[in-house]
């Protein structure tokens, strides 16, 4: 149970590592799935992003922190939280706008904000969390705290003046940020390279010296590998690193989405990358454990997820009263 | 291309002066009139801005920033009506509503200057796309300084020109100094890879050579007309030891176009600059040199140009404040 | 023992940085210029020697990035005072001001806070134009989440910037460059003067004039003149318009009887409307003759020495209002 | 003649100008929304596919984008699905956009229409239900268009496209649906002129965008207990119409200010304001102001319909100008 994996790509992962990676993506796999049937319903207000198929990103990338550092994360933000541990039930109730939200039913799905867990909120506004995770490295900078803090934006925050204002002032000032781009190939509904200019993602970084790659999106040991790198530089105040994590969203932009500007060809080949099954296999074939064991896991993920959903749906909304709450301190 | 023939040359020199001689007189109004505004003199930039305007054509746009009186006379704009506008008089190129920091001459492409650090750049890119959909084969200019590139608006504006093939000559001053404390704050070890990471061509020209830039914008531009790309010129320059003015005042001296030839004779402070940074004395010296012109032929058409500067201070002078009716007039298009 | 100095507006809010920063190791400064610079009108002198790099931090010119930063940072720990060099740049920080830093504690449901200071200059008469002598102050207001602080003075602005770096909310702290060299008395210490609270100027029988910042010295001078002529204003100055101090304007309204709203800003969708929409609404029984409004017209801000006077009112507008008023 | 929802009547509109036009071109889309009435965008896609672009997410530099194509004689119509993603590009609409006529005394003009969708929406939450409408109009230089109905949009359309100045048209999303006859052929309405949507005798609600609904349903309501209200639409916040609201107040002696955005420094205190200067002497009650309460949008659905200055506000609010 405890042996190193190689995978393809040559990362290697310790075998209890990838296990709780496995479990988490599954974890986040039908969260989103019950989401999704939920919002099918009419049970979820307003719009939602489901990050299914990028499981790998989110739970790869925030393996490799620890408990007190931070991240900030974008509006397809589920997977972000419960990596980071949001308490999924909170979550769901959240989303549903319900009283007993993590956030008491005012920020919906987009503005999921979890300070105890350091986890800065997703947000409705491209690119928006990209200073803010800025902020975070800042303030521990200044604290002279070594807490490294990871940036989820989308593809479509690349084109962001933010993006070039942050990567310049975390380079110049040596910032603990992780820069991570989640490029799953569209920005809301136009194809990422109809709109981005250059020859190469990572040259966007490399421009200010940051240290840069871009790596499979699907391959959880190879997220974390990349990102097991950029947390340690970071925390050892050499600085931002910039990741882009190429992935694959298996839904639309946001639920209802029809999808008519895919291709069905290249949405087949995605399919078959399936992070979840990747790693399921590297879990079996490394004899971590049975497939059945493997197959188990899944079935419990599926039955969290389920079990929550009527107790959400039925909860209670919050009190007109509490409308004005919060707005000060 | 053809290296610039001697009328050309002499061209170029005539707009460095009427830059320089221009922006003189406006440290003299400054201490006369004890003006509160603030100004951004161009001195010291002039071979690049000349060189600039001589390669601009009829129908072409240019929006600069703040830094913006060099650019406007060397396209052309009357310098009267100028001097009017930077006193706030009501014949001043923009009736007096918008200072020096907003100078607009349209008649002339010199469309607007921006005082928002990177609002230049981005209008220039907008432009572009008016110019290409008009299909007029005009293309734009876009001036601004090194600290732009720390603008986020900058970097949308190089992306959104290169993804769209827009006809946009960048045109970047950087006179930050190597050194001492950055104007620009970017990361980055060149300027240039910003844009170069856009896929945007780029070239580097020496700012205070007044050939080189000249064949170096035009080339510049002759590129931008032939492909409907953009292109980004960095411009190195010493900064002018007055270029941040709080009290108007003459660092360096009053121009004196004989120095050229008597270098040794320069002593003081900012004796660096006046030797081997000034564009103007650095042009007089390779004028005289290549013999397009000699010591006395140049001092005539200095003369001129100061005599033009006095008429137009007097224009200036005389021009009345605009009346107050006006202050609440022209906020919207009829 | 508690010697009160002769102290100008500058030295008064950079005094209350030293205090508040030596108090909280917290509290950093970040901006443009601000460290070994001292600020481009001198306003944050001294602060980078005594405190260094990691607390009096110079950004590029990135408003947004650099202003997201410092939310990010509030929400993490730090009491950032941001700076903001001209007011007319705080257009490029409005996604971060309105959709962040007013919000995030709304949305957290009171789990995350941004005590953060918004610092930044404002106003007319020093012939800067239309992109360098606006007041936004009117847009923050609308901003539920934000608080909004317009010194009129010294003793003022030195005792609302230490409550506003001791607030737990992002506030925004508008100072009019004309004002910096004005004196006043202040109390040794340096008083906290409380947000949210206005202060009655003058008091007087027969009209009451509300004047935000600048204009306080104004209608000063306006009210001495009437005086003259046995006319008694009464003068208010909210000092704080987001949350205003409602209580005190209606109050002294209901007094008088009449009541007259001056800003330095533009009218429409403005404060003064605000303010005499409030009147209107709370002391309409009271009042003997509607609300009335001097405030900057509708253009934006020439440079001209002869256009630029006439954007905004001043003493000879106020007194000619106030003797309508009353006729 | 044809019946339009408010989408298809925005899109004919924008048709008619550009038809009219070869300078107007089209930065965006998405400009029917993503809602139900989504599918009006695609007939402007079909006659002019050539003259629209789809921009990258940058906000800033597309709004310049616009505004410096308008400053060398283009008119471009720029799109942002949202008027909070807007906040981004504030800067360049209000320090360039709206002072260049007036700085350059003259010389230049933008003629550049910026549409937004804005308003509760359902589920939007604190960042996407933003109505900054009252906050561009507290700037000189912009006009600011709020049509509420589908004639309207479609005349209202057409007046921005031609307009020599920075215009930004913004458009409550829940009104798209809203059906009615449309006349098919080229017609605008100008900016400036307020409409009396419905005459009344006790009170006038002066309006506008969705809160024009709001009243006229209110207004409906109160008839059946006897009380007979005006409802005007001021259609466009920048020109303001104060005449024909003056008029109005007049004639009934009571005024109700109702808007959906933020109260304080909002659309309804700037109405109460300038219109009771005028008509001061002819009130008999006290104005009554109905907008949004301080607090960002929540998202949850009873927390969200608490903050919506809806029907039922505009009801009590007249209940109380009429000390009923």
């Amino acid at each position: 149970m405890n042996k190193a994996l190689k995978n393809a790509g040559g990362a290697s992962v310790d075998g209890r590592l990838l296990l709780s990676m496995h479990r988490t993506m599954l974890r986040i796999r039908h969260f989103e799935e019950t989401i999704r049937r939920l919002a099918a319903s009419g049970a979820v207000p307003g719009l939602v992003h489901l990050c299914a198929g990028q499981e790998a990103t989110n739970v790869g990338i925030i393996a490799a922190l620890e408990d007190r550092d931070f991240i900030a994360s974008h509006h397809r933000g589920h997977g972000h939280c419960i990596a980071k541990g949001a308490p999924v039930e909170g979550l769901m109730a959240e989303i549903l706008g319900k009283a007993s939200g993590m956030c008491g039913g005012r920020s919906g799905s987009m503005h999921v904000i979890d300070m105890e867990r350091g986890n800065l909120g997703t947000n409705g506004i491209v690119g928006g969390g990209i200073p803010l995770a800025a902020g975070a490295a800042l303030a521990a900078r200044a604290r002279g705290s070594d807490d490294v803090c990871v940036c989820f934006f989308g593809d479509g925050a690349l084109n962001q003046g933010l993006l070039h204002e942050c990567m310049n002032m975390a380079a110049i000032w040596k910032l603990a940020v992780v820069f991570v781009c989640e490029n799953n190939g569209y920005g809301e509904f136009t194809a990422i390279d109809d709109v981005t200019a250059g020859p190469s993602l990572p040259g966007r970084g490399e421009v200010f010296g940051i240290p840069s790659e871009m790596i499979d999106g699907m391959d959880v040991q190879a997220v974390y590998a990349a990102a097991r790198k950029a947390v340690d530089y970071a925390r050892a105040g050499h600085g931002p690193s910039f990741i882009i994590c190429n992935t694959w969203r298996f839904g639309g932009h946001h639920v209802g989405d029809k999808q008519e500007y895919k291709d069905d060809e290249e949405t087949r080949a995605w399919r078959l990358r399936d992070p979840l099954l990747r790693s399921a296999k590297a879990l079996s074939a490394a004899g971590i454990v049975s497939e059945e064991a493997i197959a188990q896991m899944e079935q419990d993920a599926i039955s969290e997820m389920a079990a929550l959903a009527d107790g959400v749906r039925n909860g209670s909304e919050p009190a007109a009263q509490t409308l004005l709450e919060h707005v000060y301190g | 291309m053809a290296k610039p023939s001697h009328a050309e040359r002499l061209e170029l020199f005539r707009r460095m002066l009427h830059m320089r001689r221009f922006e003189e007189m406006v440290i003299r109004l400054a201490q006369a009139y004890e003006y509160t505004g603030r100004q951004h003199l161009h001195i010291g930039h002039e071979a690049t801005g000349a060189a600039v305007a001589m390669a601009m054509r009829a129908g072409d746009k240019i929006h600069t920033t703040h830094r913006n009186h060099g650019y406007v006379i060397a396209c052309g704009a009357d310098p009267g009506r100028a001097f009017a506008e930077i006193m706030g008089r009501r014949d001043g190129l923009n009736g007096g509503k918008g200072g020096s920091w907003h100078l607009c001459d349209a008649e002339r492409g010199f469309q607007s200057t921006s005082a928002m650090v990177g609002g230049s750049i981005a209008l220039a890119a907008g432009a572009a796309f008016a110019l290409k959909l008009a299909g007029s084969g005009n293309i734009s200019f876009a001036h601004f300084g090194d600290g732009t590139l720390d603008e986020g608006v900058a970097y949308e504006s190089l992306n959104i020109a290169s993804i769209y093939e827009l006809p946009v000559l960048f045109v970047c001053e950087n006179n930050s100094k190597a050194g001492q404390r950055p104007s620009s704050m970017l990361a980055a070890a060149r300027l240039q890879d910003v844009p170069a990471a856009l896929q945007i061509h780029c070239e580097l020209v020496d700012g205070a050579d007044s050939d080189a830039a000249q064949i170096a914008f035009q080339k510049a531009a002759d590129r931008v007309r032939e492909t409907g790309k953009p292109v980004f010129i960095e411009a190195t320059l010493e900064r002018w030891p007055g270029s941040h003015q709080v009290k108007a005042a003459f660092p360096t001296g009053v121009t004196d176009l004989s120095l050229a030839l008597n270098l040794d004779k320069v002593e003081g402070k900012h004796a660096d600059w006046i030797k081997q940074s000034d564009p103007i004395l650095r042009a007089t010296r390779a004028l005289i040199k290549d013999g397009v012109s000699d010591l006395v032929g140049l001092l005539e058409m200095d003369a001129k140009v100061n005599l033009l500067m006095e008429d137009a201070r007097s224009f200036a002078e005389a021009s009345p404040f605009p009346d107050a009716s006006v202050a609440f007039t022209g906020v919207f298009a009829s | 023992m508690d010697e009160s100095r002769l102290m100008n507006f500058r030295d008064a809010v950079l005094e209350a940085l030293f205090l508040e920063m030596r108090a909280d190791p917290n509290v950093i400064l970040v901006g443009e210029d601000v460290g070994a610079a001292g600020g481009v009108f001198k306003q944050t002198q001294g602060l980078f020697d005594e405190f260094g790099d990691r607390r009096v931090i110079d950004t590029p010119i990135s408003e947004p990035g650099a202003f997201g930063m410092a939310i990010g940072a509030a929400m993490s720990g730090m009491r950032p005072v941001f700076e903001v060099m001209f007011g007319d740049f705080m257009t490029l920080c409005m996604d971060q001001l309105v959709n962040q830093a007013a919000k995030v504690r709304y949305m957290s449901n009171g789990a995350a806070r941004v005590p953060l200071v918004l610092r930044t200059t404002m106003g007319t008469g020093a012939n800067l134009g239309p992109q360098h002598s606006q007041g936004f102050y009117a847009w923050a207001a609308h901003t539920p989440g934000l608080k909004v602080v317009i010194p009129s003075n010294a003793a003022d602005a030195g005792g609302l910037m230490r409550a506003a770096i001791r607030d737990d909310d992002p506030v925004l702290f508008f100072e009019d460059r004309l004002l910096y060299n004005s004196s006043c008395e202040i109390a040794s210490g340096l008083p906290i003067v409380p947000i949210g609270s206005a202060r009655i100027v003058r008091e007087g029988r027969d009209v009451t004039i509300i004047a935000i910042g600048r204009m306080v010295a104004f209608a000063q001078e306006a009210a001495d003149r009437l005086a003259k002529d046995g006319v008694d204003v009464e003068i208010v100055d909210p000092r704080t318009i987001l949350p205003l101090d409602e209580a005190t304007i209606v109050g002294s309204v209901k007094k008088t009887h009449r009541a007259i709203v001056v800003d330095g800003a533009p009218r429409a969708y403005g404060v003064t409307g605000e303010i005499a929409a409030t009147i209107m609404e709370q002391a309409f029984d009271w009042l003997d003759a509607p609300v009335m409004r001097i405030a900057a017209v509708n253009a934006p801000v020439p440079v001209s020495r002869s256009l630029e006077p006439l954007v905004r009112p001043d003493a000879n507008t106020i007194e000619n209002a106030v003797r309508a008023a009353i006729a | 003649m044809p019946q339009m929802n408010l989408a298809e009547a925005l899109i004919d509109g924008l048709i008619w100008s550009l038809r009219a036009d070869p300078r107007a071109t089209i930065i965006g889309r998405g400009i029917a929304g993503h809602g139900p009435e989504h599918a009006a965008e695609d007939r402007l896609k079909q006659e002019f596919g050539s003259r629209i672009i789809d921009p990258p997410t940058s906000e800033a530099a597309v709004a310049q984008l616009g505004t410096g194509a308008a400053m060398a004689g283009a008119r471009p119509f720029v799109h942002y699905g949202t008027a909070v993603f807007a906040y981004e590009a504030w800067n360049q609409f209000i320090n360039e956009a709206a002072n260049i006529h007036y700085m350059s005394n003259g010389q230049l003009s933008a003629p550049v229409t910026f549409h937004l969708f804005h308003g509760i929406r359902g589920g939007g939450g604190p960042q996407h239900s933003g109505s900054p409408y009252a906050m561009y109009a507290n700037n000189p230089g912009l006009e600011i268009v709020l049509p509420t109905s589908p004639r309207d949009a479609k005349g209202l359309m057409r007046s921005a496209m031609a307009s020599n100045n920075p215009t930004i048209v913004i458009q409550n999303a829940q009104l798209l649906g809203l059906t009615e006859d449309v006349p098919a052929e080229d017609y605008s309405i100008p900016f400036g002129k307020a409409v009396v949507k419905r005459d009344g005798r006790d009170v006038s609600v002066i309006a506008c965008s969705r809160s024009v609904i709001d009243a006229l349903e209110a207004a409906d309501i109160l008839e059946k207990e006897g009380l007979s209200v005006e409802v005007v639409d001021i259609r466009t916040l920048a020109p303001l119409d104060v005449d024909t609201i003056v008029a109005s107040v007049e004639k009934t002696g009571r005024m109700v200010a109702v808007d959906e955005t933020y109260e304080i420094c909002g659309v309804a205190s700037e109405l109460i304001a300038s219109v009771v200067t005028r008509a001061f002497s002819a009130l008999k009650t006290q104005p009554v102001r109905v907008g949004r309460p301080m607090t960002p949008v929540p998202f949850s659905p009873p927390l969200e319909a608490a903050v919506n200055p809806g029907t039922q506000k505009i009801v009590d609010a007249c209940r109380r100008a009429c000390k009923r």
